[in-house]
């Protein structure tokens, strides 16, 4: 049986499958199915300084192998998270990465203080700063659309944050050149990158003939996007290589819904993945894909996960 | 929100009950634990699929055990992709299955007088809920309403669970013609109902609501929300609803519903296909939104 | 039976479903299944200067509602292409948008000038200029990524083409700010847009470890974009009813396999729609979209195609 | 490449063969202008498929009618997603076909001694091809090979249709142990074969090429490229191949080919999985490449 430890700069973890932020809410209502603490880590629906209500519905339209969401970031604030869902995720000993955001580079800051003051800190195994989240201060502009804002938020997160606590920016993949947002991330000092995000889409309602969601626009997820994210973690791997950007550890996530998928995005350069939209349609699929990732390494001879992560970049054909 | 259980179902029957499909499912595990009003999340188009997410339906019937072992009914609607493929199953076929899901029906301790109005295929868990009420000795009145007759369910299953039974279509071709809501005062105020449940589109939901308010009872709604997972982890489905402390918040109704106390769902929310965020909400978005 | 006529600025057409550029060769292999003089137009594989062998082997990975290409504009040149392909189109009467590419904005007009100087030219419709490919002159960065190289395409291109002459610039969805290169097009001379072209992806043969495809990186189409490809058609119409970029017509493309994708996108602003990967799921593909939008329209109770284009802005709910 | 049709075919029998599923489909219009080595390209999973490419095998066998109208049938080994789809289709199944495709054997025109060489399901083809050469007069010698007895297909019916049959496996678990090139050469020069027809893997047409054209037989082989498409619009099929000119062109297995004289087929630039541009070919990237 291969080894599944996977290290992620200071962290390092028993095995690399994880939940995504925002689908998976805050671990109770998975638990049923199966025992949050046997994936590597569990990843915290986005949480930001306060309560907020989310979007009008419809706030999802199933699309071709995805589906579209305007959630809005809907949550209890940061206050009630600590209290009940953190406290709640380390009574039942999950390794947990918190998913933080504000509307200003300033708020990202205040929420990171308020995780590190509180006594359930302890089960936090390291923080995910979700900037694909529109910037209140630049016309809604989402942070990591630009290399500037991203590094701003980061900085200012770090500063809050133990020394070399375990740090993620996670990346939008609706840019020109995704390497020079993760570089500006990582010299701001994030330890390391999720990516991707959703991407930005739009679904019309042909009866109504309006768009199908209140909000018009929403995030593309599920297994219709995974090429684009094994495009984004190979990029930065490729750039990381070639010494292009600093290498830092990489979570991949978008359209993982089994075992190989999650070794596509494994063997472009992630050291983790998270299964996100996946889980509606299976909620057992993050402890699955732990269990089929295990026989795929298996079954290809790998002793230990740390021998496929970027390997097909050494695989490569020359050409 | 514990006892839910995934399993590999299998068809054991299908046939077609006026404009539905009424589906037999094997599935171990579920009926021990399920109440009326619980729904199960049936995943749809096999191992090729591209339609992802969980398709909801409320739980006709179950039995703990049979030839087959446990079974679940489900009364389908073909509409979409989803639902044109579960009505295309046939006996043998495999479909996962997630339940049961969300809250039930409440039961009320005493044996209270109850009228339980189903729109369309709404009336599908009121059978299930009718025989429960009458083992507690409620008096059982129901209604069916529908577009038309043959959008109808269960009229004869209606006559042997209740006590007295109204049909209402909106063209008259079966009962009475008109909407569920012009016969409820009337059943209301003779039987002396303490509660009305319902199940159906929104829309009559809510003038259930109304109606059950105005005669002094308590309507309890099984609502219908778009829904991607059925479990609690999308917060696609929620809604405005008002707590015990008269705070709204945007709930989800996969797990804290699908029934609600109707006069605490804030109805006016809803118009023309959306529902709004009311701005008294906990953490509505101020100017500007989110 | 509803009008389905269809204007694009100076040119009008029959109907508005078009073929996708390098999904339907240049006629002769579908004309087998339908007649492609029945479409709006035919528009045809690019075509550059010279001949090209295009990429190694394997050039194609399918995904999940979609799939990878990474053909490499294989063509037979603009001199074959003329002579054999542009005659014989003619010769079924066809309505031709000719597709354009060069590796440099040079090679982009001597294509077009090549093109009006053919005695065929007359079955030619309109030009559609494939910035979506990468420039030599600047490290292989895609033209349409960058807003200056797409100007200097389209704005040498137009010169070549009689005053007036129908010629779109076809964007790809893999940039920041679509608007920005829409807007830069526009006023370099370009008469409508088509959106959107493949979005770059990779895929991993999990067997070998390696990337499936040989060129490692290619092109993301089908249902599985076409939210990206709604997205892209809404931002842009959007901001030409908001007077923030010049209004010009938009031929969609993206996902479409059925007559409600392409209402999806003549709802968001399109007023063509063009059928690509669906094609190679049912060659039949554009015919039958096109039965089936009359159908729908008809349904609807639309008496005129212009009716929907665009419909979806009006008919957004307020929130 | 006129006479193809694109119908909606409907399973009447599959059954499993060795390592394989043997369909029938009925599907009209199709046997009419069918030749041996043409191939057809079916679509999978149905209305709710995430998989939109058409899946391509070669015609078994045809029948212009029959109790059900136009026939085809057609072996299939399950390995991804579509074969597997296809292989566990039942009768009255529908499945879309688009049929004949491609170009068929080319047929001599004197009665000549020929080879006709499968490799596993490569042997589909072979037997109808057989029975044309037959009827034409020519001697026809059948060699199947394959890793494992389960993999050969068709044993049986080669010996109806051949004159003589030589069976292969890697293994030895039937026929001779070793490759089908091994025993090729003797069969060449006994019947002075003046074609050798070929089916399989791509290592195998190449050294089935090799071996004919080193014992101055043509080789016609059937080549297995992958196809997204199958009528000729995507260019994913392409290979390198030498014209009758001389030069060398990246054309469409799916409408150029899929059969090829062997001996203008570029093996050399197939290498682990990969086939390159030879640098001579029309159009071939320059430095920088394209
Ligand atoms: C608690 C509950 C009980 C239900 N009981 C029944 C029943 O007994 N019989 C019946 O026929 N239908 C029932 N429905 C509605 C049923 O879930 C939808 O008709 C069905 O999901 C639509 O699937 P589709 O493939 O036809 O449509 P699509 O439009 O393709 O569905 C796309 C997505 O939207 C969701 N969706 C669309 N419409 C609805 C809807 N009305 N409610 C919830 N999700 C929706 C689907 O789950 C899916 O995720 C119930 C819904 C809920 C929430
Ligand atoms: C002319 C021709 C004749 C063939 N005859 C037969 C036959 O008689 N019996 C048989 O079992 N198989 C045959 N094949 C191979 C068969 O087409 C593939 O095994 C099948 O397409 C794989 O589909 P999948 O869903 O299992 O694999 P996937 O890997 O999921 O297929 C994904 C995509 O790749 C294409 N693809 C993958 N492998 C191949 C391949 N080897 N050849 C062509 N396309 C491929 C598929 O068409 C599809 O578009 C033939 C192929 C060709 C080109
Ligand atoms: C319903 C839904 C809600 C999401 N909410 C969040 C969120 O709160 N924070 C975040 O960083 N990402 C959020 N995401 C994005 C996912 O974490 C993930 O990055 C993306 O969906 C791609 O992965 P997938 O294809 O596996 O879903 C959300 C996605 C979905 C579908
Ligand atoms: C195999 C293939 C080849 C393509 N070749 C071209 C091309 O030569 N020129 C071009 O502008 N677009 C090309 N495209 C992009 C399509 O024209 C279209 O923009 C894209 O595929 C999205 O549409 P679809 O989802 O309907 O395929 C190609 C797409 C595919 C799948
Ligand atoms: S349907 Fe996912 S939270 Fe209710
Ligand atoms: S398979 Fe599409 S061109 Fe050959």
């Amino acid at each position: 049986m291969a080894d599944l430890t996977t290290r992620l700069g200071t962290l390092t973890l028993p095995n690399p499958v994880m939940t995504a932020s925002g689908c998976a809410a805050n671990g109770r209502e998975l638990h049923r199915f199966f025992d949050v603490s046997e994936l590597g880590a569990f990843v915290t629906k986005t949480v930001m300084a306060d309560p907020r209500s989310g979007r009008p519905t419809p706030r999802m339209a199933e699309t071709p192998s995805g589906m579209l969401n305007s959630i809005g970031l809907q949550g209890p604030g940061i206050g009630a998270f600590l209290d009940k869902d953190l406290t709640w995720l380390k009574s039942v000993g999950a390794r947990v990465l918190v998913s933080i955001a504000g509307n200003t580079a300033v708020e990202f800051a205040q929420v990171a203080r308020d995780l590190v003051a509180h006594p359930a800190f302890d089960a936090v195994v390291g923080v995910e700063v979700n900037i694909s989240c529109p910037n209140v201060a630049n016309r809604g502009l989402v942070f990591a659309c630009d290399p500037m804002s991203s590094a701003k938020v980061v900085s200012l997160v770090r500063e809050e944050l133990p020394r070399d606590f375990p740090m993620f920016a996670k990346l939008t993949p609706d840019v020109t050149d995704i390497v020079a947002i993760a570089d500006a991330a990582v010299r701001a000092g994030a330890g390391g990158l999720t990516m991707i995000n959703t991407l930005l889409g739009i679904a019309i309602d042909t009866d109504r003939m309006r768009p199908q969601l209140a909000a018009v626009t929403g995030g593309l997820s599920g297994p219709a996007v995974r090429p684009v994210a094994v495009r984004a973690i190979w990029q930065c791997t490729a750039a990381m290589r070639e010494n292009r950007i600093d290498a830092v550890p990489i979570i991949g996530v978008g359209g993982v819904r089994s075992g190989l998928d999650a070794l596509e995005l494994l063997a472009a350069g992630a050291s983790a993945v998270q299964v996100g939209t996946a889980t509606f349609n299976d909620p057992s699929a993050p402890r699955r894909v732990l269990t089929e990732l295990e026989s795929a390494l298996d079954e290809r001879g790998f002793a230990s996960l740390t021998d496929v992560v970027g390997l097909a970049h050494d695989r490569k054909v020359t050409l | 929100m514990s006892d839910v259980v995934q399993v590999a179902g299998e068809v054991i029957a299908i046939r077609r009950v006026g404009a539905y499909q009424h589906l037999t499912i094997v599935a171990p595990g579920v009926a021990e634990a399920a109440r009326p009003g619980q729904f199960v999340a049936l995943a749809v188009g096999g191992p090729t699929s591209a339609n992802l997410l969980r398709r909801c339906f409320s739980l006709h019937k179950v039995s703990p055990s049979g030839a087959y072992g446990g079974t679940l009914d489900v009364v389908i609607a073909a509409k979409g992709p989803g639902t044109q493929w579960l009505a295309g199953l046939r006996a043998h076929d495999k479909v996962d299955v997630v339940a049961p899901l969300g809250r039930p029906f409440p039961i009320p301790t005493e044996p209270v007088a109850c009228v339980l109005v189903g729109g369309g295929y709404g009336s599908a868990p009121l059978f299930w809920l009718a025989d429960v009420l009458r083992e507690r000795g409620c008096h059982v009145e129901m209604v069916l309403g529908a577009a038309s007759e043959d959008r109808l369910f269960g009229v004869v299953e209606a006559r042997r669970s209740a006590d007295g039974v109204t049909v209402t279509t909106d063209d008259g071709s079966a009962g009475r013609r008109g909407w569920v809501s012009d016969v409820l005062p009337e059943i209301i105020t003779r039987t002396s109902a303490a509660v009305v449940y319902g199940c159906g589109p929104m829309g009559m939901l809510r003038s259930i609501t109304e109606v059950a308010t105005a005669h002094g009872a308590v309507a309890q709604v099984a609502v219908e929300e778009s829904m991607a997972c059925g479990v609690g982890v999308c917060m696609t489905c929620v809604m405005p609803v008002r707590g015990k402390d008269g705070t709204t918040r945007m709930v989800r109704s996969c797990v804290e519903g699908p029934v609600f106390r109707g006069d605490r769902v804030r109805w006016e929310a809803f118009t023309d296909g959306v529902c709004r965020v009311p701005a008294d909400t906990v953490g509505a978005p101020r100017a500007g939104g989110h």
